[in-house]
């Protein structure tokens, strides 16, 4: 069709799409799942940095900890809106992530039991996120992009506050520095596994790329990732808890050990340590406000008709 | 001085033990609108925290986490209201309500403190106050003419946060001691009231009567919710002492 | 009246009054009053001690305290049974409770910041408690005395318990010392005004008294309270709080200072430092547990019927 | 021998952090006698808690107030289970009814240990929480049959609570070396869904599916919520080193 003509051309030429222009049914879903996947883990990975608020160490840590996780909850709020303007309301994508349908990123499903895990947190996980979100930026849907675009510049920023946080920690006593080491060992791993399955086992991926909405493979963002990281854990003093890790001169990049994909299937299939917790929280949060929300819903009803009474 | 730095403190408690309170709601809120809300007010208020504690430190040598880490509950100067707890949301936005009206009047006054700091801080403060008074407003009145059960929560929250109204306006003799350099307690009484009352008119909520909490925080006698509160604000800073975060 | 002749004759005799004996109205609502009043003190002064069992300093002091606090249930539980027999409800006086139209204990109101505090309540609160409970074990109404008996084992024990926590704390650390001191000062004289105000304010004694309820004034019972108390003290360690407080050779009692009544008709008044978070926990509590009895209501109805089916 | 103590620890931590939770609803259950049923549980527990970190620390030297209170969270190997919060009353329950039917199955098998001590714990505890057993089962009745609201609440209670079950069948490498002593986790596997099957049953609730927590505690991963309990647990009794109570 020329509809069809069209969105392929504007494929073609790398340029966007936009909500009000004809989109394949496949692009559409593909993106839903995306971005809202990409929401829910904004909104669940809240959880494992909440955790700290009311325990962090210092005043200022305590401040910057609370607008990071703030920080969380509008990058799910432009998520959801993007997602919004490809036809999905807010609230079937609240009800799916409650119901346990919609994914997020399984690393959330991990618990941060020490504060050193705020570094980590924002080191790696933030880290893996940028290497995965900077060519999001230029995803063919525009207010994907877009989105991107914002909360990349805010994520490097909390990336730098991990790599601060872990800083201190290795700059201070035996037991704070032996308290990041611990962290560092934790959450490499699921880190790298963030990046998704090995390319050869990864079936979508080809036709986001082809749609522009992926625009390089899982093992490439991950070598990426890797070659970001070891540099800074050298700044850092912190080991990378990857025996097999090691510079391959030939072909200009880190060799790795074999990543444990049963353990990350595990996690995905809901036997992680902290699935359960994780949708109970966010169930709870949204059951226990419902009459909150009704109550602005009516309040705001009540008011629209004394405006125009 | 140290009277100044006393007074301090009681500023600077109060805004930190209702930011341990609002840190809370993050990722519990009852929308993701309020998860932000809760923390930009959270926000502001480590940030006045931080502020008068620095400056009720300096007088000693210590650092405003040294008071924030190293002090005992009986150190503490906190007033009741902002020691209970958050309980449902109606009870966090009527203890917001009150609070935020009187910390308004307090800055407004504060500004015209012949301490050149407090006063600094004030202005900076008073802006953002201003702001949690209006996001408070605009939910005690859509609770209370929300829904029938909203209402109902809305008038226990506010009747339960209300007895620790009193306490604010107590003037201790620290005040006598600091004319023109303080704000004297008392002298809010009328204002906050005033401030108040078209907001309880509007949204028909009449002002709840019975009990008055006797208080004492400024004291450092304190309601049993402030050790609980202590315990997890401090616990990982006093497992490593002398350490740097 | 016959009935009338026969109470009095009970009365005068020193006998026991039992639910199914006839009895003036004005007896009936005093017990009540004074029943249920009890029973709420009981229940109300569950929460200062409560407040500490998470926290309690050692795992023999945490599991004392639960059983001490516990304790306090049971004889609520009692007590409102011995009302009962007088015809009111026990959903009644709870109403009354959590409308705070009830009476209990003033001395309730106040908090319990500090692991001290678990020590005055036990001996300066509790100790209060057996001088005026003894000699109700001998009121004439039945269910009441004997309701009174049990209690005041149990009371005894508390107080002894009481009294070791300020013991352990005297022998400890100087910091542990200047608690117990600190505490002390504190529950001292509220301690004092559980007795009631002095014999020549306390207009409804005398009736009591011809009842055989009451059998000491609230002035003898203080005065007796203080001559317990003073060598305690001195083995405790502790000062009593009180510069007046001397022996009066001539009167073989102490002298003591002046009570401050203004403070105690405050905290009656309901402007004492917890007056308010008392009742609301009770009524977050009732109200909070209304599901939970409205099940068991449910489920005890519908076995019933299948017992009969 | 060490691996002894370590298995006592496993067993302490998971009645002392239970016990812990318990302790909470005392001034706070829905009708006094379950301020008492409650209360009597928490004892029981903090009882067994007692003699087993007593007979932990004998080998180390450490009394059970060094390994209660002197611990960090990582030194501690509670289940996740025993963790997680209270929640509302079913939930509570539903902890309870996965909890007791675990603890009697394990401390029956218990009794048969080649330990003595271990032995004469588990015959001392097993009647203990058989009540804690019944207590759970009558409650898990009356709230699946009761109003239309408490079955709803009881279905969530134990479908939040069901993930933590798996891990209290996890055979750690400690099980091997402690083989006549020590119970086999994954041997009380059958004799507790037995258990808990037919009370299932009575009440039509099917056995709940979807999560399973990987837990991890035996090896000192804990739930986010133990560092919060432990921040209050052992806030007054770290303040004073060395002090007797």
């Amino acid at each position: 069709s020329a509809e069809e003509q069209q969105f392929n051309d504007l494929i073609a030429a790398d340029s966007r799409i936009e909500p009000r222009d004809w989109m394949p049914d496949g692009y559409r879903k593909t993106l839903i799942r995306q971005i809202s996947q990409h929401a829910h883990s904004e909104i669940i990975g809240m959880q494992p940095e909440g955790n700290w608020i009311t325990r962090a160490p210092s005043l200022k840590r305590k401040a910057i900890l609370l607008a990071k996780v703030q920080d969380e909850a509008g990058h799910g709020l432009y998520l959801y809106s993007a997602a919004q303007t490809l036809g999905i309301s807010r609230d079937l994508m609240t009800d799916q992530l409650i119901a346990g349908t919609a994914r997020y990123s399984s690393i959330f499903n991990y618990p941060s039991p020490t504060w050193a895990d705020m570094g980590s947190i924002g080191w790696l996980v933030d880290g893996a996120a940028i290497c995965n979100q900077v060519p999001l930026c230029r995803a063919s849907y525009g207010p994907y992009g877009r989105a991107m675009v914002r909360i990349c510049k805010e994520e490097s920023f909390h990336q730098r506050q991990g790599f601060e946080i872990l800083l201190e920690l290795m700059n201070g006593t035996p037991a704070q520095r032996e308290m990041a080491q611990e962290s560092v060992n934790r959450w490499y791993w699921p880190a790298l596994q963030m990046f998704g399955p090995p390319d050869d086992d990864s079936p979508n991926s080809a036709q986001s790329m082809a749609w522009n909405i992926k625009r390089f493979s899982n093992d490439d963002l991950r070598q990426r990732f890797v070659g970001m990281l070891v540099p800074q854990a050298e700044v850092l003093g912190v080991t990378l808890p990857d025996p097999d890790l090691r510079w391959n001169e030939e072909r200009g990049a880190y060799d790795m050990g074999d990543i444990d994909w049963t353990e990350f299937h595990e996690v995905l299939a809901g036997r992680g340590p902290a699935n359960a917790r994780r949708l109970q929280r966010r169930r709870d949060a949204h059951n226990g406000g419902q009459w909150v929300r009704e109550a602005a819903a009516a309040y705001a009803a009540k008011q629209a008709v004394k405006a125009v009474a | 001085s140290h009277d100044i730095a006393e007074y301090a403190l009681w500023l600077g408690d109060d805004s930190l033990v209702l930011a341990q309170h609002l840190g809370w709601w993050i990722s519990r809120a009852p929308e993701l609108e309020e998860d932000i809300a809760l923390g930009n007010i959270a926000l502001d208020l480590i940030g006045h925290a931080r502020s008068l504690l620095h400056y009720a430190g300096a007088e000693s040598g210590r650092t405003e986490d040294d008071l924030a880490y190293w002090r005992d509950e009986p150190e503490w100067r906190s007033a009741h209201l902002f020691e209970q707890p958050n309980g449902d949301f109606a009870h966090t936005i009527a203890r917001q309500f009150i609070a935020a009206h009187y910390l308004f009047e307090l800055y407004s006054a504060l500004m015209n403190s012949t301490d050149a700091t407090l006063a600094a801080i004030a202005a900076k403060a008073v802006k953002e106050v201003d702001y949690h008074r209006d996001h408070s407003i605009q939910w005690v009145l859509r609770l209370a003419q929300g829904t029938e059960e909203s209402r109902r929560r809305m008038i226990t929250g506010l009747s339960d946060l209300w007895p620790f109204l009193e306490e604010l306006f107590v003037d201790e003799p620290l005040i006598d001691r600091l004319e023109g350099i303080a704000v004297r307690p008392s002298s809010l009484r009328a204002l906050v009231e005033a401030a108040m009352s078209p907001v309880l008119a509007e949204a028909e909520l009449g002002v709840p009567r019975g009990f008055i909490s006797s208080g004492g925080g400024r004291r450092g006698d304190h309601s049993e919710n402030l050790g609980p509160l202590l315990a997890e604000l401090q616990v990982l800073a006093r497992a490593h002492p002398g350490a740097t975060w």
